[in-house]
């Protein structure tokens, strides 16, 4: 038996359904492995204490990887969890906000600092605005009670298949502007993040492996697998996240250690015409395939 | 022990009452300023909040109160260390001060990966941010006391020859006492805060944790009867710790000041 | 073993003079009796000789006719009992060992304790004794103090005259042979304990005759009386 | 006047030579537990950071510092008004120091959204926050000074038929000066760290949102660029605000307490 | 307008007796000096009549012969100064019109001032006052309260012969016609003050017959000389 910790980015919540289904269902055993997860409250420490060797492994956001690279992190994507992404810019459905243009003058709100800038403004600038269009503000995590309090007119950060549902179960139903569809790059929203300098790629493998056989057996017993993971913490059992589970089967990666090459060097660029970067770096630097070293 | 079961049970009453009116003052904010109730829930829905999830914020509340329990007495411990090397050396006075506001103007929050890095994120990293959030204003309140004794004590200490440690021990020590009630009364309610921000910064227990998970669900209700329980817990703590302030002056002196005490409540 | 002191100087604070150059002279292993009118100066000048005089600049010298420090040698009982609230009496009497880290000699405190009368209240906190019997714990605790140098400051007054010549006949056996410089108000007090006695002034130190005798002395000797009713006079503005 | 100039000659020195100190601990530590530059980067880099970006991070200070100067002028205001009033009244007393500890046990963390909810995302809800955090140390350091009059001193007015209000005003408020000063103190240090938590919460502007920023960003020299900046903002408040207390207390008596002072520092 | 008071009664703490039941009649518009052993209980016996004990229980009654409530009657100088540390010396001698919300009678303070010969010192907090300058302070502020009852617990204790002689004469000359009860171990004190004269002892309270003539006496006139040996005679233990 092999011992990995693995620091989830936030609260157990559905993204992270492979990772508990496979805890349950013994596939990590069955991989030879003993795996401890831990949840942070803060996302922007997980793929730190990687860095810093105080874990194996920690799920992180494609996007921030790209700026935790760029800033000397020695962190490299090894597989993928979401393999879409699952931000959306969010308005009230009944509210004033139609379309995007009606963003003009104003507020929108935001939670993790760093490239939600970005997002936004190649957003925006699809829409004939910028970001001096808008006004920006931290509103770290209370995104769906400050859109729904009319604190700000908007969100970018929250999830499409969390927060909508929590407004609609709230009564103030929000809506969703897709942004792969508004101009910005395809994305992985969470991967699994390793320390390229310490990490042992056959355990890796041997995780992804499980997680993957979990992902099937999501997919394969949607309801069965709702169960399973709901069973794990009594918090959990709630409509919440029933709906958010349902709404996440689809977005799990079926293939958790297949690479993309594209996509990153895609982003990279995209950060870079931004200007959140300086000059980009091969993708060998950014995500590998445990499979093939 | 009559007149302490009644103070007791005055006690009690008096809890009670104050109870009734928090609450009725929380209903008629929630009514006047037309908060909504994912924002801020009425008292109503919170205390059926409390009753659906008791199991499982009485399980989080233990782990919570561990952890206050632990990291306040080891803060007050240090923190009245502290205090008393500070009193007693003018050169760890001159070091050790500015360090000390620094150290504290630092906000635990950031220095939660720093914390995390080094304690995990076990008991360890909530004990030791409860620990620095009591820290402060123990060693703060014990010093300010340390560094008032009356200068006639102090001479006539130092004609009879006494040796420093002894002064402190046996003059600057206990008048300070009342001083450093003041602080373990400012810790008491500061523990528990201590522990929840440490449990912010990575747990996957208690109340802290049950509050941000409630939050990020915005489960309003569920995250109020925590935040319920918490201030409850608190107020309790405050009044031990309250109780045994007195007993620690009261108990030392039968000086005009206890007198007042007894005058003035 | 006791050494005989002399001051010579003035005292000031800032521009404002406290007293006047002056000299005194207290001679070993006797009691020097100071009186004075209230405000010129009598506790500033005990405070100088035990060395913990901050605010008042003394501009002259305070010496030992031995050359040795004084301040170490010096047990002092000030005008106000500076009693601590938190201890009992027998702790207050046993201070000053407790503060050397010494072991209190415990047989001589409940002695003293005895002496002043105090020992059915041996472990009542200060704060509920009458002025005198707090005085009086002042003074055991000062008598508990084995140096050669004492400085009294007004030990008695808060006592009754029954009291006051039982205390002074216990000071007077518990410090023979120390240097004792005593300020008083009492004129009889003076005359009875006095080997010397001098009288603080605006202008300076005047010497006064002490009663032929040596003490401690009777009361109502009449010598005591003629030098009581003299100093009296001498305090209350006869002239000289 | 030259005193005074030497004085603060002096303590600029001590500060220096506190904030090389410091900077040498900070390497140390940095060395020794072999920390990653980005969860703890060494002094160099972080002095690197304050210069490259030393416009930003003065904008951003100016907001915090505006926030943190308005709020504890409002909270020691507040916090000491709060005492007087407990101290004045029995009945309020047993009312409202429960609800006081109660709504200090609540995290202001948790209070958060309600804060914005009311006062918006500008200037009034960084206020509210460092307010919030501070009122509770005044309050509570001046209270216990108040509830600790000498009784002989008590006993004199009523002999005297003074009114209570005089009582407090004359004698029990004066007398706890020391003690508010105390408070005074502690809030210094805590309101700054109010100020940047209400910008955590919601911030476009200020330090802690530069904090946050530079987090989000893994510009971890600059987020402790920020942080320095910080802890010497409020090391210079709490000298200020320790000075101005000195004087608060000296200049209203010259006692034996302040002889000491003179003595043992 | 001043009140006869007519106390009967004993003390206890607890099971302990302060002093045993016990008949005190204070005449109307005189001086009333009360002497005793130190503990005896004066110091109680005035916080009773003033209303301000609260750890001593006391089993009787205390009434005015004009049956009105004493406690808001009365002015007390307690035993200690009870000087406020943050007030100058001009301040504290007005603190009680302060404190009553009534505007202070600056000229009567600064006349009182003078007559305790605290002019200089007027600006000066109590903290750097001696002892006596302080006794005289509050001495001041006690005669600055125009009540019809005065309590003295040895106001004039910490003062040289000279100044206690002018004391004592100002407050007989401010105190005329009000009801005083002085606590006092000075027997000279008593002798010149008494209009009636009171020994306490642990077994009750004796009358002691005053001088003659009428107070304030000549502090050397023959038969306050006699009265007062006669008094140090019973206070020192000679048979009654
Ligand atoms: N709480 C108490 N418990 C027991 N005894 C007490 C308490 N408070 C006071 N006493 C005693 O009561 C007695 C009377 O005290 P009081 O101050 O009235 O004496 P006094 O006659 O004024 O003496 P003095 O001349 O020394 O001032 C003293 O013996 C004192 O020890
Ligand atoms: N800081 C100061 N500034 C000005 N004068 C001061 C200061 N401190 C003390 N004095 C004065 O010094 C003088 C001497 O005081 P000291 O206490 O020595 O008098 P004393 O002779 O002991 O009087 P008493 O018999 O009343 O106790 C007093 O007049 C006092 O007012
Ligand atoms: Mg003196
Ligand atoms: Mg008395």
């Amino acid at each position: 038996q092999d011992r990995m910790t693995v620091l989830l980015d936030w609260f157990v919540n559905p993204d992270h359904g492979p990772i508990i289904i496979a805890q349950e269902q013994g596939y990590f055993a069955d991989e030879g492995l003993e795996i401890e997860i831990v949840a942070p409250a803060d996302p922007s420490d997980p793929p730190k204490m990687v860095a810093a060797g105080r874990a194996d492994l920690a799920i992180g956001y494609q996007p921030q990887l790209h700026l935790q690279v760029h800033e000397g992190l020695p962190l490299v994507r090894v597989g993928t969890l979401i393999a879409t992404p699952l931000n959306c810019l969010i308005v009230l459905e009944d509210g004033p906000i139609g379309a995007i243009a009606d963003l003009a003058g104003k507020t929108v709100g935001y939670s993790v600092a760093g490239v939600e800038e970005a997002l936004l403004g190649s957003v925006l600038r699809a829409n004939g605005l910028t970001l001096e269009d808008v006004e920006m503000v931290n509103v770290s995590f209370a995104l769906s009670t400050a859109l729904m309090a009319g604190q700000v007119d908007a969100t970018i950060g929250g999830y499409r298949n969390f927060e909508l549902n929590q407004m609609e179960i709230e009564g103030r139903p929000g809506r969703c502007f897709y942004l792969e569809e508004e101009g910005v790059p395809s994305y992985d929203e969470l991967v699994y993040l390793a320390n390229p300098e310490t990490l042992d790629a056959d355990l890796i493998a041997r995780f992804l492996a499980a997680t993957e056989r979990a992902t099937q057996f999501i997919v394969n017993h949607p309801e069965q697998s709702w169960e399973i993971f709901a069973a794990t913490a009594p918090e959990l059992q709630d409509e919440l996240n029933e709906r958010a589970w349902a709404d996440t089967i689809s977005r799990f990666a079926l293939r958790p250690a297949a690479l993309d090459s594209g996509r990153y060097v895609r982003f990279e660029r995209f950060l870079s015409e931004a200007g959140l970067i300086g000059d980009t770096v091969p993708v060998s630097d950014l995500a590998i395939d445990v499979g093939a070293l | 022990m009559k007149a302490a079961r009644q103070g007791a049970l005055s006690t009690t009453l008096r809890l009670a009452g104050v109870t009734v009116l928090m609450l009725g003052l929380w209903q008629a904010l929630v009514a006047l300023t037309d908060t909504p109730a994912f924002i801020l829930p009425g008292p109503l829905r919170v205390v059926e909040a409390l009753w659906t999830h008791h199991a499982l914020i009485t399980h989080h509340a233990l782990v919570t109160m561990t952890e206050v329990l632990i990291g306040l007495v080891m803060g007050a411990s240090l923190g009245a260390a502290t205090a008393i090397v500070l009193a007693a050396s003018r050169g760890a006075r001159a070091l050790l001060r500015p360090v000390l506001v620094f150290s504290q103007a630092v906000p635990v929050f950031a220095l939660a990966p720093i914390l995390t890095l080094w304690f995990g994120y076990g008991l360890e990293s909530k004990i030791a941010m409860a620990l620095l959030i009591i820290y402060f204003p123990v060693t703060s309140a014990f010093f300010d006391g340390l560094m008032r004794t009356p200068g006639e004590w102090l001479e006539m200490a130092s004609v009879m020859g006494a040796t420093p440690a002894r002064v402190l021990t046996r003059i600057r020590i206990p008048a300070a006492l009342p001083a450093l009630a003041s602080g373990l009364r400012l810790a008491a309610v500061y523990a528990p805060i201590g522990a929840i921000i440490g449990e912010w910064v990575g747990a996957s227990q208690g109340l802290g944790y049950l509050m941000l998970f409630a939050n990020g669900r915005a489960m309003a209700d569920l995250m109020f009867a925590a935040l319920v329980v918490l201030a409850f817990l608190t107020l309790v703590l405050h009044a031990v710790v309250d109780k045994a302030a007195h007993w620690l002056v009261e108990h030392q002196t039968q000086s005009p000041d206890s007198k007042v005490r007894r005058i003035v409540f | 073993m006791a050494p005989a002191l002399q001051i010579t100087g003035s005292a000031a604070v800032g521009a404002t003079t406290i007293f006047p150059p002056l000299r005194l002279e207290i001679a070993a292993g006797r009691w020097t009796v100071l009186l004075g009118p209230s405000g010129v100066g009598k506790s500033t000048l005990l405070r100088l000789v035990a060395g913990v005089e901050t605010t008042i600049a003394f501009t002259g010298t305070i010496t030992a006719d031995d050359g040795s420090a004084i301040a170490p040698r010096v047990a002092m009982m000030a005008q106000s009992d500076l009693l601590l609230p938190w201890l009992d009496v027998f702790d207050n009497v046993t201070l000053g060992a407790r503060l050397r880290n010494e072991m209190p000699d415990r047989a001589r405190a409940r002695a003293i304790v005895e002496r002043v009368g105090l020992t059915p209240h041996m472990d009542r906190k200060p704060g509920t004794l009458s002025g005198g019997q707090r005085q009086r714990v002042a003074l055991a605790r000062t008598l508990m103090e084995a140096r050669p140098i004492i400085l009294l400051d007004e030990p008695f007054s808060a006592l009754d005259a029954r009291a006051r010549a039982a205390m002074q006949e216990l000071a007077a056996d518990v410090l023979s042979d120390r240097t004792v410089l005593l300020v008083t108000h009492d004129c009889a007090e003076a005359a009875r304990l006095g080997d010397a006695i001098f009288i603080m002034t605006e202008k300076g130190m005047d010497a006064v005759a002490p009663p032929a005798t040596a003490p401690i002395r009777d009361f109502d000797a009449s010598e005591v009386l003629d030098a009581q009713g003299a100093l009296l006079a001498r305090m209350r503005g006869a002239p000289v």
